[in-house]
């Protein structure tokens, strides 16, 4: 620890040693990626080692903060231990900077930090014949680091720029393949796109700081979410009826919206599958954009400040209407795709919706809790996609595939458990428990029972479009060109134990056991089977099992068997044709923004184009002109008036140094002499003069 | 009694001194503490020249020394005679008062040495606050003499000896004292005692000796790779290397001045064995808690005359260098690591405690070793030499 | 006899003759051996007064004799070397001979 | 005033005297290196310990070596045959006793104001490493560049040309 640091505590103690040390997680892989970076390309082994070798490390220390937590917990006290210190001073106010330790970032960091040790081992089988394999475990490292810095970060200035540095290595990481003009063009997009949100959260950032006067989250009742702090913001007043806390809230949920793909700021999350799927899996799918929700989780106490008991607050609100919206929108565009990443794409943005929703329905927790089940089994689906596409020489199209389900019976096995997980096939997968409550709290909420409604037709809809597409992948026949493989086992492993967790993580949320609740909320968990006898509980179950059921029932129905070949039109193409070129199409949103968005743009840059050619660039050329008049004037100048002075002087001075050279006889001892003559010159003068 | 055993010179002393006037007291004490060193260290090296001269000939497959007394032990008393019997020569041409001054210079600034060195509790010369530098300021002088030596002899051998000499003196005498300095910023004091002090705790009945630590374990190695150098031993012996320079500054000499000579290296080699003792070696402390009531002088000497040992063992093992990778190991090699050393010691003085400052420390290290010996392992080209004068 | 002036009294004396030696020797060497006496001297006082002074434990004194020591050992290394340097292309020492400016 | 310091005075005077009278250089260098011993000695009698061992460790140590290296490099080691003082050595003379005249003159002529502390003075080498990290860390620092500039400069200027580089 560096000296001139202060340490915060909530308790009578100093943050505890890990606490101290948390810095190292995302310092180590951010290190190793430095490292990477200057290696040389051949060092592939070294390169992927270095990666491997320092998450792991980073996993060592999230499960030791983790078991930190956990000890505390059961001793009864909820753990927050915080480490700020002051990065910048200026004026009176200061730029700290910190991290803090709590079940929310201890559970996110082991969370990250495992599924994102699988996906990198996953990644050497994946990138194997890659030419840049040394650059994609630099990137993949740095982004780990990125993402372990967002967790920890107790100061909104250092979580944003470590969100900051994500959307960078995310933006590279979709432009991995930059020959690809399609995957330039995406990597671009997502960086754009996700600009828009930040541009807000920034925004609210600089609000909350000039309102409270710090950026710390937790500083010993002095941070920005905690209570005295939140009771002054709440009674400053914004415009629209909203008060300093709930504007700001908004303004940091544009942010998040982006970062999580929220409608409108969804349509960069589909295109972001032209990176590698590892990428995909790790930082579409599992971490970052679930980034986005750990971030209104962090700064819940604000987004709920003023809530009266059992109410809500507009902020809230608005999170859960975009949340359920966007859930549902973007499984209707999921039903009509056929390139199997862009299935899962948009089912990552309907389910971040789902996370939204929960947020804002139920609390930290639900939100919480899906994210992280979400993050296990989603991994495990892309991470079974990629196996596919491996498997099927590149191939995305799912009309291409078919009856892979022989072939590549590993991948087949865990992606069904994948499924079965997203869909929330009643009891055994983690997906239903979590799932369920969203719902729960969605049939609580006090504003309207619409939400509630759209979250369950949305459910109906995800069995469906994910019924559909196993149905192409692996059942019927092959129709694709080659023959189809499977994977190497640094791809089945790591499918193997995503999908031991897909299952058993749904046990630590059950409406009998709910431990996760308990564990965020810090108060203590008894196991009851009454639980589930909550009054309308069990109605709940048995609907939502009912509606998934339905839904894979109707897909086997559509497409079970009978799956058509790559010429043939969908069978619901051939039943709706108008709504299914609507979706096809993902509802015309990228149309939409292009006439308005960037038409606009373009007419903008056209006419500061005109400006810069015709206002300031003749304006440039007169003053170049009138000064290159100038420079002719200055020279005739120069060589009359000047230059014929300065000779004659020369003159002069060489004559007069020819006199003082006599005086340079070169022999330093004469120097000397002279010098020593001086010194006792000036000392009889001083002498002389004190005694006067 | 264990006490009493441990102190028993310094008793003797006192008791001694007691016949005295008070006044004449301190002068009297700090008298028979000269000596004592001067009486012991010399026949300490008497012992040990009989114990090179044995162990270099086992090592060489040889008997060694073996006519004069009960398996050769009277060798150096035998020796001694012959050397202050023999002729004293001084060649014609020589300086004579400057060739007569070397070897007394070197045999003075040697003992001089002593003076700081804790030899056992409570046995030190002179507690003074600056000892370390004391040692060293000492030290520096003995290069004055070697030159002496060689250029009052008006020979060429002796003079490119000297020069050979005093260059790989001034060059090793960095790393000794880059090496010593990471010491010093951990115990925080220039006195030898104190540093010693510091090192004579124990947990779970180990000691806390620097040796034990990192940049104490490196340090160490560095330290004695530098006073292997700074007292012109083998493999750095080419001052006086007998294939090239007959024997470097002191072929001129001959007789009693030439058995100074010896004299001043071998009490100079156990001079810096007894400053690496007392700086990483706990200096007089016990090895183990347990062994607490042996007397700390016996431990001082024995670690002494390990050292010794280890010389020996050296010079009978490694083949001498030339100039140039002498220079090149020095500077680029030597001292490079010496100053990481001191950083990695001062990074192990806040790392605070437990493990990770293990861990990170010796990585450091190892890491730094290991890079450095690869690229100069992978640099070698004997090219032709190249000589350098000043014209 | 006050102590102090002893000092400074073989301080000055040091001083003239180290002088005397910069003045008058023709070997660049030895007058940038005259050079260290003076510095030496002049450390002397320092010393002499800091001892004698009355805030010794402020140090000054002290520290400008360290600092004067580490100055002088900087100066000595950049004035040997250019002795050499000279050396090397005139092949003298001699003050008296070395009366150009361009080596 | 001690014997002690009558002694060393008078050695330190004595090695001046003869490092600036001997002919042969390397003579002088020895005799300059006496009088450096000298000067130690007298640090050390004014207890100023430090001081003293850092004089030694300098000057003996490293100036002094140094300058017995600059004379065996520049052949200046043989004694030279004809005179080894410059032309007009009188002026010199001359200068060098006139300020010694004006120095004794203004110490004797102030000896009565000049301040005198009996009590010894308790600086540890703690005390000193203190000062030079706190309150004199800056002049540290630019001694320590100095002396990594001085180190370049001297490798630089006594660096053997490459041939054809001149």
């Amino acid at each position: 620890m560096q000296e001139g640091q202060t340490f915060h505590c909530m308790f009578d103690c100093g943050p505890s040693a890990i606490a101290q040390m948390l810095w190292l997680i995302p310092a180590v892989p951010i290190f190793a990626s430095g490292i990477i970076a200057v290696l040389k390309q051949p060092r592939r082994k070294t390169a992927s080692t270095l990666a491997i070798g320092s998450l792991s490390f980073s996993l060592l220390l999230a499960l030791i903060a983790f078991g930190h937590v956990l000890s505390g917990w059961t001793n009864g006290q909820a753990v927050r231990e915080t480490v700020n210190f002051t990065w910048l001073q200026f004026g009176a106010n200061n730029v700290d900077l910190g991290w803090v330790l709590d079940p929310l970032s201890a559970i996110m960091l082991v969370m990250v930090t495992f599924v994102g040790l699988l996906i990198f081992i996953y990644s050497t089988g994946y990138m194997a014949h890659d030419e840049n394999y040394t650059r994609f475990f630099c990137f993949l490292s740095l982004f780990a680091g990125a993402m372990l810095g967002v967790i920890i970060a107790n100061s909104i200035l250092l979580l944003f720029m470590c969100w900051e540095l994500v959307g960078l290595t995310s933006y590279l990481l979709i432009g991995f393949w930059y020959l690809k003009p399609s995957a330039a063009a995406a990597a671009k997009k997502a960086f754009l796109t996700t600009r828009v949100g930040d541009v807000f959260f920034l925004l609210g950032i600089v609000w909350l700081f000039s309102q409270t006067g710090t950026l710390l989250f937790y500083n010993n009742g002095a941070g920005s979410i905690e209570a005295n702090v939140l009771t002054a913001l709440l009674s400053q007043h914004a415009a629209f009826g909203l008060t300093a806390a709930g504007a700001i809230g908004l303004l940091i949920f544009a942010g998040a919206a982006g970062k999580s793909g929220q409608f409108p700021l969804h349509v960069w999350l589909p295109d972001a599958m032209e990176g590698p799927t590892p990428v995909s899996a790790l930082i579409h799918a599992a971490t970052m954009v679930a980034a986005g929700v750990y971030l209104i989780a962090r700064v819940y106490p604000l987004m709920q400040a003023g809530a009266l008991t059992g109410g809500t607050t507009a902020a809230l609100t608005v999170v859960t209407w975009v949340g359920a919206f966007t859930a549902v929108f973007a499984a209707l565009i999921a039903v009509a795709q056929n390139d199997i990443k862009r299935i899962l794409a948009y089912s990552t943005v309907s389910q971040l919706g789902y996370m939204m929703a929960g947020l804002g329905m139920g609390g930290v927790a639900v939100g919480m809790f899906h994210l992280i089940t979400h993050a296990f089994f989603k991994a495990l689906l892309f991470m079974g996609a990629g196996s596919v596409i491996h498997g099927c020489h590149e191939e995305q199209d799912i009309r291409r595939m078919g009856g892979l389900k022989s072939d590549m019976l590993v991948t087949f096995l865990t992606y069904t458990i994948g499924m079965l997980a997203l869909c929330g096939f009643p009891l055994f997968f983690s997906g239903f428990w979590s799932k369920d409550g969203i719902l729960e709290a969605a049939q609580h909420f006090s504003v309207s029972k619409v939400p509630f409604y759209m979250l369950v037709f949305g459910a109906l809809l995800t069995a469906f479009y994910m019924t559909r597409q196993m149905s192409y992948v692996f059942f019927g026949v092959n129709r694709g060109a080659k023959n189809a493989h499977e994977s190497p086992r640094a791809m089945t492993v790591p499918l193997t134990i995503l999908a031991f967790f897909a299952v058993v993580l749904g046990l630590i949320g059950t409406p009998a056991w709910p431990w996760f609740r308990g564990f965020l909320e810090g108060h203590s968990v008894n196991f009851a089977w009454s639980g589930f006898a909550e009054p309308g509980l069990p109605t709940l179950m048995t609907a939502s099992s009912v509606v998934v059921l339905l839904g894979i029932v109707l897909g086997l129905r559509l497409y079970g068997n009978n799956t058509p070949r790559p010429d043939e039109s969908d069978v619901l193409e051939r039943a709706l044709p108008v709504p299914w070129k609507w979706l096809h199409n993902r509802l015309y949103m990228d149309e939409l923004y292009g006439i308005t968005v960037i038409a606009f743009y373009g007419w903008w840059a056209q006419v500061a184009d005109w400006f810069d050619r015709h206002v300031w660039g003749g304006a440039v050329t007169a003053v170049a002109w009138a000064f290159g008049l100038w420079a002719q004037l200055n020279r005739f100048l120069d060589t009359n008036v000047v230059d014929g002075s300065f000779d004659k002087s020369c003159e002069e001075l060489s004559t007069g140094g020819g006199l003082l050279s006599r005086m340079q006889s070169g022999r330093v001892q004469t120097y000397l002499r002279l010098l020593a003559l001086a010194v006792i010159a000036l000392a009889a003068i001083l002498i002389w003069s004190s005694r006067a | 009694m264990i006490e009493k055993v441990d102190q028993i010179f310094v008793i003797l002393g006192h008791w001694l001194v007691s016949f005295l006037p008070s006044t004449l007291q301190p002068a009297a004490m700090v008298l028979l503490g000269v000596i004592a060193i001067i009486a012991t260290f010399p026949a300490l090296f008497a012992l040990t020249v009989l114990l090179e001269r044995k162990g270099l000939g086992r090592m060489q497959n040889r008997y060694g020394p073996n006519r004069v007394g009960p398996y050769g032990l009277f060798q150096p008393i035998a020796d001694g005679l012959k050397s202050l019997t023999k002729e004293d020569i001084v060649p014609l041409s020589a300086d004579a008062v400057v060739h007569f001054l070397a070897p007394v210079l070197l045999v003075v600034v040697v003992f001089m040495g002593y003076a700081v060195l804790p030899i056992g509790r409570n046995m030190t010369l002179v507690n003074m606050d600056a000892g370390l530098l004391f040692f060293f300021a000492i030290g520096a002088s003995s290069e004055l003499s070697v030159f002496m030596a060689g250029w009052s002899s008006r020979n060429k051998y002796s003079l490119l000896g000297a020069m050979r000499a005093v260059a790989q003196m001034i060059s090793y005498e960095v790393p000794l004292l880059m090496s010593s300095v990471a010491v010093v910023m951990m115990t925080g004091s220039l006195s030898l005692g104190k540093i010693v002090d510091a090192q004579n705790q124990y947990t779970h009945g180990l000691p806390h000796w620097y040796i034990f630590t990192p940049w104490g374990f490196a340090g160490f190695i560095l330290f004695a790779i530098a006073a292997t150098a700074e007292t012109n031993r083998s493999p750095f012996d080419l001052p006086e290397g007998e294939s090239e320079l007959v024997a470097g500054y002191f072929t001129e000499y001959s007789g009693f001045k030439f058995a100074l000579f010896f004299l001043g290296e071998y009490v100079g080699m156990m001079g810096i064995s007894g400053l690496g003792t007392t700086l990483f070696l706990g200096g007089y402390s016990a090895p183990f808690e347990v062994l607490g009531f042996v007397p700390s002088w016996i431990w001082f000497f024995s670690k002494i005359m390990l050292s010794m040992c280890v010389f020996i063992w050296v010079r009978g093992t490694l083949p001498r260098l030339r100039q140039d990778q002498l220079m090149n190991f020095a500077w680029k090699f030597v001292l490079p690591l010496t100053l990481l050393n001191v950083m990695v010691a001062g990074l192990w003085r806040f790392m605070g405690d437990g493990w990770l400052r293990w861990a990170v420390c010796s990585a450091i290290l190892l890491l730094a070793y290991v890079t450095m010996a690869r690229l100069g392992m992978r640099k070698e080209h004997f090219g032709p030499r190249s000589y350098r004068y000043a014209e | 006899m006050n102590p102090l002036t002893g000092y400074l009294l073989v301080a000055a004396l040091l001083f003239a003759i180290g002088l005397a030696g910069a003045l008058t020797r023709r070997n660049a060497i030895l007058v940038l051996i005259g050079i260290e006496l003076m510095l030496n001297a002049a450390n002397l006082n320092l010393i002499a007064f800091w001892r004698y002074g009355p805030h010794p434990e402020a140090l000054t004194g002290m520290m400008f004799a360290i600092f004067s020591i580490a100055v002088a050992a900087a100066e000595a290394a950049v004035g040997l070397g250019l002795v050499i340097s000279i050396h090397r292309h005139t092949h003298t020492t001699d003050l008296d001979e070395m009366n150009r400016m361009k080596g | 005033m001690s014997v002690v310091f009558y002694l060393i005075a008078g050695l330190s005077v004595a090695g001046a005297l003869a490092a600036v009278l001997l002919k042969n250089t390397v003579h002088c260098a020895l005799a300059v290196t006496v009088a450096f011993a000298g000067l130690a000695l007298m640090f050390l009698e004014l207890d100023a310990q430090f001081a003293g061992f850092a004089q030694i460790l300098i000057y003996i140590g490293a100036v002094a070596i140094l300058v017995v290296f600059a004379i065996l490099l520049t052949r200046g080691s043989d004694t030279p045959t004809d005179t080894v003082f410059s032309k007009k050595p009188i002026v010199g003379l001359v200068t060098a006793a006139g300020i010694f005249a004006i120095f004794g003159w203004a110490i004797l002529h102030s000896a009565q104001f000049l301040p005198h502390q009996t009590a010894t003075p308790s600086v540890t080498v703690m005390d000193i490493g203190n000062a030079l990290m706190g309150r004199y860390v800056l002049p540290l620092e630019i001694v320590a560049l100095l002396l990594t500039a001085a180190l370049i400069g001297a490798v630089i200027v006594a660096m053997h040309e490459k041939a054809g580089a001149k």
